[in-house]
């Protein structure tokens, strides 16, 4: 479904990524491990469009899409959250996922109808509002809701475009263990076809979701292999375990 | 918020009385604000002395209600409007840009109030847009410059380099030069067009009339494109071998002590200068000065002789718009100018040209007449109006 | 058409002239921007301001007195416009800045007519200046090269403070970062106030200095002020490299578009800035990447 | 995104109302002043769509004003082309002027996008300016205006001509609300919130913030055909970079990203710009300073200030209102 073959990128002297090779089979689960500064964020960036790689290139459904601009790849089926809330402030829920759900019915640039008001998008609202349990806050706003909901709204957002491919870039970053857990909960009850992609922080509950497990350091995948197999790694213990027990 | 708009609209909208008539009112509209200010105070000026020295030969009161057009044809066209239908203005008076005047003509043709134009000399207001109501007492940008053609031929001036802004006023300026300055035998080497209010380093237009092998230099400016025009072209050392000659603007009373020594010498020509002598002028500087701590402008006498034309036309008996617009066409008289009368054919003014030299005075430049050249009426360029009736 | 050296030699000769005014203008403007992220659309007043004050000062005490305390006086408005205003609009978005300073211009505009008048007035060149000087076969005026001198000479002396400095390090790091500045211990708004007063000085500087030049009107802040502004985007925003590049293309462009192609002259600068904005969005010499 | 507030309708009904009553009793001076409001209130319309509705802060619209009025002009005058058509191909041409300018602007931002839509307003002014064809510096007379005699407006009639400017306001504002309501308008709200989201999603940021400001240079320039109208007169002036100036002036001073404030900011700028030139030849000054005060107040101009005091209790009033009116009825009808 989605595929890299040696994705380079390098800021001047600094190598950021290396020689990435990813391959996710359709509905697959991934999560992508690594300290800070290990390269995540960017391989993220290199994926959706926001940077170019230096070398190498990005395949999405059998398609190369290195040279396309971000919003061509999020058409294709490319969507992604942030790290940080990137959403729509002065909006409320349901016009932030109204907004996603448009682009992806088409309803977004038309001039004779609103959007919102199309029944295809009110359809799509209310079903990821479901998937991702925001039912009680659709009309209030960004602003009027907590931190934990905003991250649930964060992983709407990216669902309301229908994607085949989700990158989710720390969807838990910042929320307490026990709202963690119940993100994750949240995340399997996802649908099985939808292909996932997940940077994580927390070990523990990034194997409650993944069915595979990648580690970046330094920008090159160290490990690539099954939650079982990551577990006992001694390599990874070192690289990431110890660095994050440390800190 | 409501009422506060229909308040201040209320009041910009009462005051609207007929004149009788004895009482004339005069619509005076000029630039008080903008670029233009200057010309519009010393038009006011003028036209303020004028109805002071004149009026009470007649037995009519005026009445004056000055409007700003701020240079702003869109803004003076309002303002003309509101002369015309609220104030019921018996007479309009003024205007200093062409633009202005492209832009009221219409209105004031269309209403048949009668307007004395008190600057904008653009050809075509008295030539293919001419009107029965439109008077002008100032000039024709033709009129100033044919002569000086002439003139300069028989000066013994072969080569010329012209310089002007790049607007209608600046073009027609020149062409009225270049007429007659070829008819005459002699020849334009080189013409240039300078981008209009935009132009204030004028070098690289100098570089190119040293280079053109011109035997003198004849050029149009006005206000602040004059004053940094002259300054340079003396910064350049051009004066000595590269004589500048121009449109009198260049050099006006009104702001020739701003360009200081660098106009010395430079000849130029137009209807009026403060050095006249007759005791026309005489009188009328005196009292201007007296009035204004100023030396009376072209602009100032444009005022004035305004103010005079309207009080000749109330003298022979005119009253209202009509009857006043059909006895400016005929108005003639001796003023600060000399000899002046409308020509009925195009309504412009016909008057003498005067050639003359920026000396270094008492109290600082002053102008020595060289020669007055005859005044000739301007050609109809195709004005079609009807005659004069009696 | 003349042809010869001397013709090109004089008119490049103009073309720097011009962007040494422009220079003077914008590198005030564009290090306050660089730095602080204030758009200043009175800039052109104050320069206008500057001819004011020394066309007065020169009718007491000559073409120097004016030229030296032109500058002054125009930092003197600048500190009040720094305390009355600007310091509060800090925080606002560049549309609240242009407008409050669109406002100022309006103000200023009619206060110089209130006292000074609507004539235009003029100064003389000083003795010191006036006449020519005869060099590479041409003979170009002595107040024109000297005010190309006084430009090269505030271009190496911004770039040896800028660049040499330690209050220049100072600019450059609030430049790159205000916040990062202010955790260095940098006293940001003391820097600001400094450069605020320092480029308004040198746009009454410059005002001083084309005095003697162009004539003083009301309206020449208003004149000066596209051309400025659009040095500083084609330059690119807060950089003394691009204030320099973008005044020597602006000069060279106005220059000898208006010998070449005269009727294309002031159209060809905007497409110029047009062609820059669409290659480059933030000019060609940003100060920040 | 737009919404309609109680509030927000109530003035509207006010602002109608006030105009439809000046425009059938005022003098002439009276309709003057009407009609500038009017076609200012068009223009700031137009430029609040896209710096209130899509944050981009165009120091161009009165330059296109000057397109759209420039272009009538020409059609009228030059190419000798019906009134009617003339409207619409001015519309056309200023729209086209306008997509382009905003797809080349698309990628600026902040005080670039100021600068750079400065930039293309320059431009055109220096082209209407020096092209003789154009008329230069002394502009274009002799404009006619549309022929409406066939259902009985005579429009070279003052009041006629006001109350079809009040009219064509009118059918703009409609426009702009259904623009801003639409699919290309939810986007553009998306987009200014966070265009960075926006282009993730998918959506072709440049295209929506090009089509956009498109559709806002046609009501300029619809503005611009009306001006043209107005005064039967075109002069460059009408482009220059202060007209695009005092516009965005009337929308801050209105309230920006009220579409309703900026209508009560026209009409306050051009009464209180009337009233002050009459008193001083320096009313530049005074407006100068209203304008640093009101900007220095923080306020969202006029409209802003009334919605943020007054706003949510008039809302909740209206709301209580129905409600409690609701049953009464029922039981009436019983």
């Amino acid at each position: 479904m989605l595929e890299t073959r040696n994705l380079d990128k390098s800021f001047g002297a600094v190598h950021v990524t290396r020689n990435v090779l990813l391959k996710l089979e359709r509905g697959e689960r991934r999560v992508i491990l690594g300290p800070n500064g290990a390269g995540k964020t960017t391989l993220f960036n290199l994926l959706v469009g926001e940077l170019t790689p230096n070398s190498g290139s990005v395949h999405l459904a059998g398609e190369d899409v290195t040279a396309l601009p971000v919003a061509k790849r999020a058409r294709r089926g490319l969507s992604r959250s942030y790290q940080k809330n990137t959403l729509f402030d002065g909006l409320t829920v349901e016009e932030n996922l109204g907004l996603a759900a448009a682009v992806h019915t088409g309803h977004a640039t038309r001039l004779w109808s609103d959007s919102l008001a199309k029944p295809e998008v009110r359809e799509i609202v209310a079903e990821v509002a479901e998937q991702v349990r925001l039912m009680p806050f659709l009309h209030a706003k960004v602003s009027e809701i907590s931190y934990g909901v905003r991250r649930q709204l964060e992983v709407g957002v990216a669902l309301a475009t229908r994607p085949l491919v989700l990158l989710m870039d720390e969807p838990t970053s910042g929320v307490g263990p026990e709202m963690a857990k119940g993100f994750h909960d949240l995340l399997n009850g996802l649908p099985r076809d939808l292909t996932l992609l997940i940077i994580e922080h927390d070990m523990d509950l990034a194997f409650d979701v993944a069915d595979t497990i990648t580690v970046l350091n330094y920008g090159e995948v160290v490990f690539d292999g099954l939650p079982e197999e990551a577990r006992g790694s001694k390599l990874l213990k070192d690289i990431y375990l110890g660095s994050w027990e440390d800190a | 918020m409501k009422r506060a708009i229909l308040a201040a609209l209320g009041l910009a909208t009462s005051l609207a009385m007929p004149a009788t008539a004895e009482d004339i009112k005069v619509g005076l509209l000029l630039p008080y604000s903008g670029v233009y200010a200057a010309l519009g105070n010393d038009i006011d000026a003028g036209f303020a002395l004028g109805l002071e020295t004149f009026g009470a030969e007649t037995g009519a009161t005026f009445e004056i209600v000055r409007e700003d057009t701020e240079v702003k044809p869109p803004v003076a066209l309002g303002k003309a409007k509101k002369l015309i239908l609220q104030d019921k203005v018996d007479v309009m008076a003024g205007i200093v840009s062409s633009g202005v005047l492209g832009a009221v003509r219409d209105m004031v043709h269309g209403a048949g109030v009668p307007l004395i134009v008190a600057n904008a000399g653009n050809d075509e207001a008295t030539g293919i847009q001419c009107s029965p109501y439109i008077t002008r007492m100032s000039f024709s940008n033709g009129q100033v410059n044919r002569p000086m053609g002439t003139w300069m031929a028989e000066q013994g001036i072969k080569k010329v380099y012209t310089l002007a802004p790049d607007y209608a006023a600046g073009r027609q300026m020149i062409d009225g030069f270049a007429q007659t300055f070829t008819a005459a035998g002699g020849e334009i080497v080189g013409q240039e067009f300078t981008p209009f209010q935009k132009t204030q380093d004028f070098g690289p237009y100098l570089a190119q009339a040293k280079a053109s092998g011109a035997d003198a230099v004849f050029v149009f400016y006005a206000g602040g494109e004059a004053i940094s025009f002259v300054k340079q072209y003396d910064s350049f050392g051009l004066k000595a071998d590269l004589p500048l000659y121009g449109s009198g603007f260049l050099t006006s009373a009104l702001y020739v002590n701003a360009e200081g020594p660098a106009a010395e010498g430079v000849i130029t020509a137009l209807h009026y200068v403060p050095t006249i002598e007759n005791d026309a002028n005489k009188a009328f500087a005196e009292a201007f000065t007296a009035a204004t701590g100023r030396v009376p402008s072209e602009y100032a006498v444009q005022g004035y002789d305004s103010a005079r034309a309207l009080v000749e036309a109330v003298k022979a008996g005119a009253t209202d718009r009509e009857s006043l617009a059909n006895a400016l066409r005929q108005v003639s008289f001796d003023g600060p100018r000399g000899p002046l009368s409308i020509d009925p054919a195009t309504n412009n003014l016909i008057q003498p040209i005067y050639v003359y030299e920026t000396i270094a005075g008492e109290g600082g430049l002053t102008q020595k007449v060289l020669a007055q050249l005859p005044a000739e009426r301007d050609p109809v360029n195709g004005c079609e109006m009807a005659p004069v009736s009696n | 058409m003349a042809n010869d050296l001397g013709f090109w030699t004089l008119q490049a000769l103009n073309a720097l002239q011009l962007s040494m005014l422009l220079f003077l203008l914008s590198i005030g403007l564009t290090v306050i921007f660089g730095l602080m992220h204030f758009v200043n659309l009175a800039h052109g007043s104050l320069y206008a301001l500057g001819a004011y004050v020394a066309a007065s000062l020169a009718a007491v005490g000559g073409f120097w007195m004016g030229f030296f305390l032109a500058p002054v006086a125009v930092a003197g408005v600048g500190i009040l416009l720094y305390s009355g205003l600007i310091r509060r609009m800090r925080k606002s978005g560049p549309m609240a800045q242009v407008l409050v300073t669109f406002g100022l211009i309006f103000a200023m505009l009619d206060l110089t007519r209130i006292f000074w008048g609507d004539l235009a007035l003029a100064i003389e060149v000083p003795a010191l200046l006036d006449g020519r000087l005869s060099f590479l076969g041409v003979e170009y005026p002595t107040y024109r090269l000297f005010i190309i001198a006084l430009g090269l000479a505030i271009i190496a002396a911004l770039a040896f403070v800028l660049g040499r400095t330690q209050i220049g390090a100072m600019i450059r790091a609030g430049v790159d970062n205000d916040a990062m500045a202010a955790c260095l211990g940098i006293n940001v708004e003391r820097l600001f106030f400094v450069v605020f007063c320092v480029g308004c000085a040198l746009a009454g500087l410059a005002g001083a200095v084309a005095a003697p030049l162009l004539s003083v009107t009301p309206d020449m802040g208003l004149q000066i002020l596209i051309p400025t502004l659009i040095v500083i985007v084609i330059g690119g925003l807060g950089s003394l490299k691009g204030a320099v590049a973008g005044s020597l293309i602006f000069g060279f462009v106005q220059t000898f578009g208006a010998v070449l192609a005269p009727q294309l002259a002031s159209v060809l600068i905007y497409a110029l800035l047009a062609a820059v904005l669409v290659i480059k969005p933030v000019g060609l010499f940003p100060a920040k990447g | 995104m737009f919404r309609h507030t109680p509030l927000r309708y109530g003035v509207l009904v006010l602002l109608a109302a006030a105009a439809l009553f000046q425009a059938f009793t005022a003098e002439y001076f009276g309709l003057e002043i009407l009609t500038e409001i009017l076609i200012l209130a068009m223009l700031v319309l137009a430029l609040d769509m896209v710096a209130g509705f899509g944050g981009m802060v165009s120091l161009c619209h009165g330059a296109l004003m000057g397109v759209g009025a420039y272009a009538y002009a020409m059609l009228t005058t030059k190419a000798g082309i019906a009134p009617p058509v003339a409207m619409a191909g001015s519309v056309a041409i200023t729209g086209a002027a306008a997509w382009v300018i905003g797809a080349v602007c698309a990628r600026s931002h902040g005080i670039y996008f100021i600068m750079a839509t400065l930039a293309f307003g320059q431009m055109a002014y220096s082209w209407v300016f020096e092209a003789p064809v154009f008329g230069g510096d002394d502009g274009l007379g002799g404009i006619a205006r549309l022929d409406l005699t066939m259902i009985g407006l005579d429009l070279t009639d003052s009041r006629s001509f006001a109350l079809f400017c009040l009219f064509a306001l009118g059918a703009a504002y409609g426009a702009t609300v259904l623009i801003l309501r639409s699919g290309l308008g939810r986007s553009l709200s998306g987009i200014m919130h966070n265009e960075q989201r926006m282009r993730a999603l998918g959506l072709t940021v440049w295209r929506v913030k090009a089509d956009v400001f498109g559709l806002s240079g046609m009501i300029a320039g619809l503005a611009g055909a009306l001006a043209a109208q107005h005064i039967m007169f075109v002069s460059p002036g009408l482009l220059g970079w202060t007209v695009s100036g005092e516009a965005l002036v009337v929308v801050i001073l209105g309230g920006l990203g009220t579409l309703v404030g900026p209508l009560v900011g026209a009409a306050a700028f051009v009464v209180l710009k009337h009233e002050l030139s009459a008193v001083t030849p320096y009313w530049h000054l005074v407006v100068g300073v209203i304008l640093i005060a009101v900007v220095m107040s923080r306020a969202n101009g006029i409209f802003g200030w009334v919605e943020a005091r007054w706003g949510a209790r008039i809302d909740r009033r209206v709301a209580d209102a129905t409600r409690k009116q609701q049953p009464g009825e029922v039981v009436s009808d019983a």
